[in-house]
């Protein structure tokens, strides 16, 4: 084993240590603010993970959803917990946790256990080496109308998964709307300081949105990093106090929510009515309507994401 | 020159122990706050290490989405969730 | 013990604590941190198990799914946020009913 | 190994002992706002150096302004960031250490 081999294996051992070492310690920590901030430190570290097994476009999700928005949305709803708490007249009391519970805790672990060892043994079953799909996929790339092969899955080979993701997406924002209505929380007014980052970083991140949509087609980026990286920037904007108005419950807002499921819908209509198979594009036409389709669907993503963030209507919210 | 790059990133991965232990141990939630703002400069500089020894460029994007998104974290937790 | 058969074990190690922790943990709060280290893992698995092409870049399709999955997973945790939040307004606490005491 | 190598080698090398001489700091200092003190500079530092020595090597002039990019944002995120938590951890009460003389 020479330097380089070495050196990787002990990065990679250190990699996979750390991950699992942070999961164990949000989960099993007492306080939930240390679990919390404990698992936006395994986010970052699974962005790294990423970058070392070469998926770049995962890595950049990851960053964006994984460490950056998850962790925003869980920071939050800390607050909103607390705030929930001291509103309810209900006292909050303990759950009774007796040794006879703690025994019980034995037996998932010993259950888990087999389930570990099963999939372990699953996993080192397989063989060393597969092409998998890629063949497939490189074959075909020159048809899909863009050059990055994960795009061309997402919007191309695989579109039906990215329609009904972002319709799950919109389901979830839905399901929030529709629980109503919580007491407010504690918003910190924004400093000088504060304000600046924000000034800097919010255009930064509208920006680099717009660069992904456009890199997305040729190399990693695409609609679900750009869609994500706007998002955060309504969340920044949202945590520098910033709140939507009235003027959010109106049609043109709602038609940018929409844009990507709708955009999706009719292509989909379109090219089962034009007799070809549901999402399958004329590959000198492809290129144009992914283009197209992303555009939509990174403001739809964008803005749900914002508005998953800020957790109500934007009527309800007024309406207090 | 690869291997060195390779090196330097792994014991920055042995840094983020350093972090990590400082965000079990707190005492205070600033402390975790900090090892978290820590874990990100340091993610921002084992990419960048990796993206010459991969040489692969599009790394540097995600470099750059960690230093804006590690921002954006911190921000959630000094404005919302900083409550002791 | 290859790069990739390293990380896909580490996943499989997610995954178990994540649900283990599902199991055990009253907290919903830190059952939802629980259900996305459990997704971390398995798309840890993916993702490892996606790099077997040897010298070629690795197969896309699994990447393409777990970027679905990430974003799947972000909506899913905000939605279960906001359900725990209104049990805790409806019940006081932030756990579920123990049927077993009861 | 060619000139620019020998250049970059030293810078990178030297940006990571910053980086553990703050990871010192983080484990030996003794309140929220010595530790802050302690990343903050050296951490930036660090970063500064490696991003010097990337740079050098670099293969492009967009990669060095990227590179660049990437520092100053890291300063600024770095430097409201620890503004927050200090002026943050001074509201709320949080002690500074003082010496025992």
């Amino acid at each position: 084993m020479d330097a380089q081999n070495l050196t990787q294996w002990i990065f990679d051992t250190l990699t996979g240590l750390g991950l699992l070492c942070l999961a164990w310690m949000a989960l099993a920590s007492s306080q939930l603010i240390k679990a919390i901030v404990l698992f936006v430190a395994f986010g970052l570290l699974m962005a790294l993970t990423w970058v070392r097994l070469d998926a770049v476009d995962i890595a950049l999700a990851e960053v964006a959803i994984g460490a950056g928005l998850t962790g925003a949305l869980l920071l939050a709803a800390l607050a909103k917990l607390t705030a929930v708490q001291t509103a309810t007249s209900k006292a909050a009391h303990r759950s009774p946790k007796d040794r006879a519970a703690r025994k019980l805790y034995r037996m998932p672990a010993a259950l888990l256990l087999l389930v570990a060892a099963g999939l372990a043994y699953s996993v080192l079953s397989l063989p060393l080496n597969s092409r998998g799909l890629s063949i497939e996929v490189g074959a075909n790339l020159d048809a899909s109308g863009v050059g990055n092969p994960v795009t061309a899955v997402l919007l191309n080979f695989r579109g039906y998964d990215t329609l009904l993701e972002i319709f799950v997406l919109f389901l979830a924002l839905l399901g929030v709307w529709s629980l109503g209505s919580l007491p407010p929380h504690r918003i910190e007014p924004a400093g000088p300081v504060l304000n600046t980052l924000v000034v800097v970083l919010a255009p930064l991140l509208i920006l680099l949105a717009a660069y992904f949509l456009w890199a997305g087609a040729h190399g990693p980026g695409g609609a679900f990093q750009a869609g994500a990286t706007l998002g955060a920037a309504g969340v920044l904007l949202q945590l520098a106090g910033w709140k939507p108005g009235p003027g959010f419950a109106r049609l043109p807002w709602k038609l940018i929510l929409l844009a990507g499921p709708a955009l999706f819908i009719l292509f989909a209509l379109f090219t089962l009515v034009t007799g070809q198979h549901l999402l399958e594009y004329a590959p000198e036409r492809a290129g144009i309507l992914i283009l197209l389709l992303e555009t939509g669907a990174t403001f739809s993503i964008g803005l749900t994401l914002a508005a998953l963030f800020f957790g109500e209507r934007p009527d309800d919210a007024e309406g207090r | 020159m690869q291997t060195l790059h390779f090196m330097l990133a792994m014991l920055l991965l042995l840094t983020l122990g350093a972090g990590l232990w400082r965000a079990v141990r707190g005492p205070t939630a600033a402390d975790r706050m900090l090892a978290v703002q820590v874990f990100g400069t340091t993610a921002v500089t084992i990419t960048l290490l990796l993206s010459q020894a991969f040489g692969d460029a599009t790394l540097r994007d995600v470099a750059v989405m960690i230093a804006v998104l590690a921002a954006v974290t911190a921000v959630a937790f000094v404005q919302r969730a900083w409550l002791e | 013990m290859t790069t990739e058969l390293l990380y896909a074990l580490v996943g499989v190690g997610l995954f178990s604590l994540g649900l283990y922790a599902l199991f055990v943990r009253a907290n919903l709060l830190r059952k939802i941190l629980a259900v996305n280290v459990m997704s971390s893992g398995v798309f840890l698995v993916l993702v490892a198990l996606a790099r077997r092409t040897g010298a070629v870049a690795p197969d896309p399709v699994p990447h393409a799914m777990v970027i679905t999955g990430i974003v799947v997973a972000v909506s899913a945790t905000a939605f279960a946020l906001m359900l725990m939040l209104r049990i805790v307004q409806e019940t006081g606490r932030a756990e579920l009913p123990d049927t077993w005491s009861e | 190994m060619t000139l620019g190598n020998y250049i970059a080698a030293p810078l990178l090398v030297s940006g990571v002992v910053f980086f553990l001489a703050g990871s010192a700091g983080l484990l030996r200092f003794p309140d929220v706002y010595t530790r802050l003190h302690s990343l903050t500079k050296s951490d930036n530092v660090g970063l500064g150096l490696i991003v010097a020595g990337l740079a050098v090597q670099a293969e492009s002039w967009f990669v060095v302004g990227k590179l660049l990019l990437v520092w100053l944002l890291v300063l600024l995120a770095g430097a409201s960031v620890a503004n927050l938590i200090t002026k943050g951890a001074m509201q709320r009460g949080i002690k500074m250490w003082t010496p025992k003389i």
